[in-house]
């Protein structure tokens, strides 16, 4: 009656090689920003992670092991064109331009880290809600007859939600112009792919909304680079697509989780041997695209930024005046709403001092 | 000039004046294409909108995500939920998204949708589709919540919900939808939102209604020989206080009157406003006539569960006789 | 990487001719037991819109073409196995020996037409809402070990909604004992099938939750029957189903609607000649088993029985008191409940008559 | 006997002991097995029933929907929601079917379900980790709220939820759950459901509260002068108002004290109730001493939000000298 079928692609092999045919075209000044942008993103997690347990941020969620995943897809995408992540997504939105700072706002738990700059969603914290927004969006460009997309970002855990599985849908029907991008990092928090769904794979997942499925090594920078390359191009025309990117989540899900509870050492050390930035390198050493020099140039520099990112993170934080919350519930204040901050004023900046307001950590 | 309209009538004429004015305006939902919706509340409209009329699958949750990701882009988004209670199925999209985006963004984005939806009882529907939750939405900030009682506000209000810049959950009354004809203005008509209207002056009582209630609520103060001032809310959030405060102040009684079920619906904050800004005025308690404290029932039931012209009459009485 | 496919069946053809390596075995008893069921739920709901049309029934949504269908499936459950049906399910409450009044006071408003008697469960009205019940029923048979399964039934509109999808992939997970079976009768409402996804078959849904999708004939009763015999032996291993039943609304949504907008004639009339009683009535004609004085007698018995029927249902539509909208809340009456209750009473129970209780129609 | 816990750790011992007293209980939800839930509440839980405790997938609708079948099936569905806001994908199947399903029924089928879910500020937690709906909940006819404030309140109330024939939202606060080590009592210890606690005495004014703003508000009438009466109320819905009216029209005087928006939350219908019960006894006008009209705001923010000891402190100064 129909038949169906999932491919799946590689085009950096563990081993270093490369298969041709399936690698992108990219010259070495890509290559070398590919390298740079997942290297920011493994050291701005890693940052990160050291900030939070000094108490100096909130809740955080790192991407480390998943920066293939996310760099070689997010530069596929044109500038102006749409981006809607999830929670885990620095490695993006660093790849689109985002500073480091306001992903530090963000983890802050500052609002300031959540405006949006250019053509990206704020993170979205429920999981695969956001991909409905995608599919709104990549809907207005069908309308509009745009020549862009818009790439959506949700994981594993995440294909188990009906939205997901109504914006595909969605999507499908209205020929939005959406790639819909799973980060199958094995687990959702504790709990394993396995549990998540009986199937063999998640880009199937798309046989249920009409729309081509593929499947991709997602420790491979250039084959996540090529397929969604790929998939924007087809989805610019109206034929949404869903990625399932098969990578692993090498640290904690948030820095309120202990992965030792529910994985071994040996899965986890597994996965380290396929890590997607070593593999790159491996490759682009072997190339000559890059050698140590450049390498130690690279990072040097990486260093000086996050320093840099780092004091402006802190003293954006030192400049938040809470009674903002009141000023963008709506485009204008309600009458309640200029009495409450009123309230809140009155009882909160006697004498120009800002009280209830002191981190009691 | 004006126009003799039902109120079903004046939101689709509504539909496609804003359609006409605004060019990224989109109406979407199911079976608001080809079939008109249900209560033909966008009738033909697709055929004179061909590109900007979609009927959408089976999809609550999608259709109110898809409206955020459309508002970002620049649309106007003006979505039907086929009735009020299946908004549920989409309602994690309102609270999450549709209410919080410019607040989280810092009003870098935000979510200009009006989200149209038959609300109540009182046309002996199928079971849920008879239900009210302006109190629900109204506890939710970023979320404004409007409820038209007549069509010609039905016409002006809709206008501004549909030009405001922020997400509107837009009532509309089913009972109402054609239970009468009534002038509407042509052209360009809007009812700013947030403004109550004193649809009628009295001296002994207040009765505050909304939405359907505010038909049976003038019968009942008809039929009641005190003078009772009327007070249609016409947005249930955010709420005019002030013209329910300063018509209590002036009459001392009050009763509110809603389909919802009692606890926790909107006539506990009417009253907590009053308790706020005209406690000192009061003269009894205020009474709340409003559906009990049960699922809505299947509608042989319907006429006992919902306030009619009668109940509310007796909570008038109560309150001039305490 | 993976491939997949959606098998169609028929048994009956529509020139009446069987395909026994699809037909089950039943006997003469059991199919002449099916085709009463058939027309009996094929006049109860021409009864129904008759009643409806003269203003004494609710909304009523027939499910005229589509008994074979429900006869089908619902004929090849244990007595003792649930169903979880929608809202147009007339036909597979008869086949489960639901009285006719029952179906009638649902539609007159009455919570005692949606009482559960035996495993059925009441009416759904929000659109796949139920397929998690099922999905909920259907694991707790796994997990009591039993030897049982459960039947959900839902539209071709229902698979857009996420709970559809997330009931198969949890049942799926979970290895619950649940057969989704869809009928596609190829609208909901207005919106044509094609308008709810771009898949070319609703059975490949099942793809995305790794359990079986099958495709049937869905006004091949015979065919239905097979397939869903054998989808409940999987279930009831933990294995569970997605079935498609190709199948056509012959009459209107409810009688709130009207078809005539929004589909042709011709249309209509195409599937009007693949009825399915009328195909099942030729074959048991040229197969003997049924004749025109048996079929005579089946019509004379459905005729009575119905009329039987409708007298009790308005019958117990007098009966119906008010009050007790009150006491099905909670298992107990909260005070403020009972406080309400007794208001409910002082006002409309004066001198013993209950006011407030009169139909204004 | 009785044991010093905090109010997690009461939680699980709550489920170990009922799971053992009720073998057709079922506990399930995101990471609630191997991890033992992201706060731990059901820590170890699968290694002593290894048939009973459940990881799902991350699926809300699905976890509130299983539950219905699991109950007509004839189990004791205990589900966990990993934070409240999330139970939002699962609206629907609350509103739709798990509170309607006994009056639907006419009590034929019904739904003994407890969702636990943790809820409320004060931990600094993600976006969306923070909210109160129990207005929204409480104006769901059907449906059970219940909030502790306490370790020995949460055993005793979740053993009574757990064993309530009819679904119960069951709030933690996610605030409280490490924040005091206090006596539990060992064994079986219920808290009847719909039953307030007087937690202190007082003269001059009611204060009322639940969950976490219970230590809040109790530590602000520590720092008072006043003779301050705090009420715990415990359930949410079906309200115990006797218990606040009985108080107020001793007092004279009342604050409202909860972490969600002040428009349309749940101290609005105890302000409406005191109207009902109490309104020739009030003095002052009741002080709603609640979050603002504002989505709750990320962490940053979040102390300017939430009430706490002083701002309630305020809130009760002002109605001592109304
Ligand atoms: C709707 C919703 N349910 C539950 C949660 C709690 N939660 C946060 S992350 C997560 C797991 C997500 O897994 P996955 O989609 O695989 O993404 P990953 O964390 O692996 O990047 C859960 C359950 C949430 N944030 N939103
Ligand atoms: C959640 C929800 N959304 C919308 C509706 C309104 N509605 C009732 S039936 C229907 C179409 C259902 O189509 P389908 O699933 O194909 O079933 P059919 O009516 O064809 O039997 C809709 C949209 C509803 N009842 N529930
Ligand atoms: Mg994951
Ligand atoms: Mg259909």
């Amino acid at each position: 009656m129909a038949e169906f079928s999932v491919e799946y692609v590689q085009a950096l092999g563990e081993d270093g090689a490369v298969d041709e045919d399936e690698a992108p075209e990219l010259d070495d000044e890509s290559l070398r920003e590919t390298y740079r942008l997942m290297k920011l993103s493994r050291r701005a997690d890693e940052r990160a992670v050291a900030l939070q347990r000094r108490g100096e941020l909130g809740t955080y969620a790192p991407g480390i092991g998943q920066e293939a995943a996310q760099v070689g897809s997010a530069l596929a995408l044109g500038e102006s064109e749409w981006m809607v992540p999830s929670f885990r997504e620095s490695a993006a939105y660093l790849a689109r331009g985002t500073p480091v700072h306001r992903l530090l706002w963000y983890a802050l738990g500052m609002e300031e880290g959540a405006e949006v700059a250019g053509s990206n969603f704020p993170p979205s914290i429920p999981v695969g809600s956001q991909s409905l927004h995608a599919a709104g969006l990549g809907w207005a460009q069908e309308m509009a007859e745009s020549d862009e997309a818009t790439i959506c970002y949700f994981g594993d855990g995440a294909t188990s939600e009906g939205d997901v599985y109504e914006a595909m849908n969605v999507a499908g029907v209205l020929d939005a112009h959406t790639v819909f991008f799973c980060q199958n990092n094995q687990y959702a928090i504790s709990t394993p792919r396995r549990i998540q769904t009986r199937t063999e794979t998640l880009a199937q997942k798309a046989v249920s909304a009409g729309i081509e499925g593929i499947q991709v090594d997602g420790n491979d920078v250039l084959g996540v680079r090529a397929v969604t390359q790929d998939a924007l191009a087809k989805a610019r025309e109206g034929d949404p697509v869903l990625i399932e990117a098969l990578t692993y989540r090498r640290s904690m899900h948030t820095t309120s989780d202990d992965p030792t509870v529910y994985r071994t050492e040996d899965e986890e050390e597994e996965w380290g041997t396929r890590d997607p930035i070593e593999r790159f390198e491996r490759h682009l050493l072997e190339t000559d695209v890059l050698d140590g020099e450049s390498i130690a140039a690279i990072e040097g520099e990486i260093e000086e930024t996050l320093a840099d990112e780092i004091d402006l993170a802190k003293a954006g934080r030192e400049e938040v005046d809470p009674a903002e919350m009141f000023d963008y519930v709506f485009a204008e204040m309600p009458p309640e709403l200029r009495r409450q901050k009123e309230e809140w004023k009155s009882e909160n900046e006697r004498g120009g001092k800002e009280e209830g307001f002191e981190r009691d950590e | 000039m004006t126009n003799e309209l039902r109120l079903v009538e004046a939101i689709r004429q509504t539909l496609d004046e804003e359609m006409a004015r605004d060019e990224s305006m989109v109406v979407y939902g199911e079976d608001v294409g080809v079939n008109g919706g249900v209560f033909r509340a966008t009738q033909a409209l697709r055929d004179e909108y061909p590109d900007r009329v979609y009927d959408t699958p089976v999809a609550e949750a999608a259709i109110i995500g898809l409206g955020v990701g459309l508002g970002a882009y620049g649309m106007t988004p003006v979505a039907e939920i086929q009735f009020a209670s299946f908004a549920y199925q989409g309602f994690h999209q309102i609270q999450q998204h549709a209410a919080r985006m410019r607040s989280r963004t810092r009003g870098t984005l935000n979510v200009p949708m009006t989200v149209r939806m038959p609300y109540g009882g009182g046309i002996r529907a199928l079971e849920l589709h008879s239900e009210s939750f302006e109190a629900g939405y109204a506890h939710i900030p970023g979320l404004k919540v409007v409820i038209p009682s007549n069509p010609a506000d039905a016409k002006g209000l809709l206008a501004s919900a549909i030009r405001d810049p922020d997400p509107v959950m837009f009532l509309e009354p089913t009972r109402l939808y054609r239970a009468m004809r009534e002038s509407v203005p042509e052209g360009d008509h809007t009812v700013p939102l947030s403004e109550a209207a004193v649809v009628r002056e009295g001296e002994d009582a207040t009765a505050v209604a909304w939405g359907g209630m505010v038909p049976e609520t003038l019968s009942a103060v008809e039929a009641s020989d005190a003078s009772v001032e009327v007070v249609d809310l016409r947005t249930a959030s955010p709420m005019d206080s002030a013209t329910i405060v300063e018509s209590v102040r002036k009459t001392g009684r009050c009763v509110v009157v809603h389909e919802a079920p009692r606890t926790g619906g909107l006539a506990a904050e009417v009253v907590a406003r009053i308790n706020d800004d005209a406690l000192y005025h009061l003269e009894a308690p205020v009474e709340r006539v409003t559906g009990y404290d049960v699922p809505f029932p299947l509608f042989a039931r319907e006429d006992a569960y919902r306030p009619d012209s009668e109940r509310i009459r007796r909570g008038i009485e109560r309150v001039l006789s305490a």
